[in-house]
């Protein structure tokens, strides 16, 4: 029943083709969650940020964490899709969906998707300010 | 022994990889690679974490290193 | 800083411009539900779902919802837009979004938000199988 | 004093709408409006709950009704 998850990343993320890829006839609910470029941190404005990753691992975890929440969430359809170069103010970076005949598990799903994504894929963020640069989390 | 770096790692070694086999010591497991990395590199002491992954999956220190195999050290990771 | 709740009722419902809607310069998440017509209740096929409303009143309890939710949390856009009429099975009917300057209040909103609307607002919905038709929740 | 009827009370009383002022004995609370609806058409007994709103607000039993007030009758709702 359950469909092979879409796992990617990619240069550009387009968000508005998400919906149809989560759209299933066994699903009543679908839950997106898109991780954006904020313009502050900590009152600091922010200029940009950039990405980069180990992508063939990442992907390979990325995957890991999908096919978890499938094991323990009934799903049917699961999107994780990461950005990777600069992006500005507003743009999107990540996009997790997933979709569920109901709605308890959509939520878990993508909650705990985004959740370990943000522990155990090896992407990493530069933040670039006006005039310094940091990876973030690097330092404690 | 291709050792790959990422974030700032790249930026503390100042190079995207190092050919651990040009070493005058090479490390045999991770544990050894990471001693040697905070030897030669000490501001990896610095980082709030360090791990280390062997063909693309997370290695524990007891995992040991055989040519060939495709070696990265992993920063702090910081997606979404 | 936060501006008017999108608040909508509408016979065709889009659903990919709902994140250009959420966008956002302050906010790092946007947490979208959409809730859509399942093939199968209590394994009896749907043949469609049928949507109305007590719409002046709808609108108002809806508007309450955002409103509560924008007070509990700190976010930046919302929107909760409904279908009505005749929908087949995949369409949605219903689009929740949030956007917050962090994850756990966009997530924590479109929780509430649905939860909510499931509640309170006037919204009725008829279950049209293939030999009959089913006024849902109205029985116990 | 107009009555709209939704969902399955549209059902029940055949109508979408009825004008109280015609009735014999008009109700004239929330409370008297939930009694003469159960009077006149026993099938709200079987509803899961009953609410009443007047003016679109949803309206306590002790909510007095006025000429002019826009009432209705409030089946469980199911939207999303």
């Amino acid at each position: 029943m359950m469909q092979e998850p879409i796992i990617e990343i990619v240069d550009v993320l387009e968000v508005d083709g998400v919906y149809r890829e989560l759209s299933d006839p066994l699903s009543g609910g679908i839950c997106v969650f898109v991780g954006t470029v904020r313009e502050f941190t900590n009152n600091e404005e922010v200029v940009s940020l950039e990405f980069e990753t180990y992508k063939t691992m990442a992907l390979k975890e990325m995957r890991k964490i999908a096919d978890q929440a499938i094991a323990k969430w009934q799903l049917n359809k699961v999107v994780i899709r990461h950005a990777v170069g600069v992006k500005g103010v507003e743009e999107p970076v990540v996009v997790i969906g997933a979709s569920s005949g109901h709605r308890d598990a959509c939520f878990a799903a993508c909650r705990y998707m985004i959740d370990t994504l943000k522990e155990t894929v090896p992407i990493w963020k530069k933040e670039i300010f006006k005039n310094k640069t940091v990876w973030v989390s690097a330092h404690p | 022994m291709e050792l790959l770096l990422f974030g700032i790692a790249k930026d503390i070694v100042g190079e995207s990889n190092i050919d651990l086999s040009d070493q005058s010591s090479v490390p045999q497991s991770v544990a050894e690679l990471k001693l040697f990395l905070s030897a030669e590199y000490p501001d990896f002491q610095k980082l709030t974490s360090l791990a280390i992954a062997v063909n693309s999956e997370y290695a524990g220190d007891e995992v040991l290193l055989k040519s060939g195999d495709e070696i990265a050290i992993i920063p702090p990771v910081s997606g979404g």
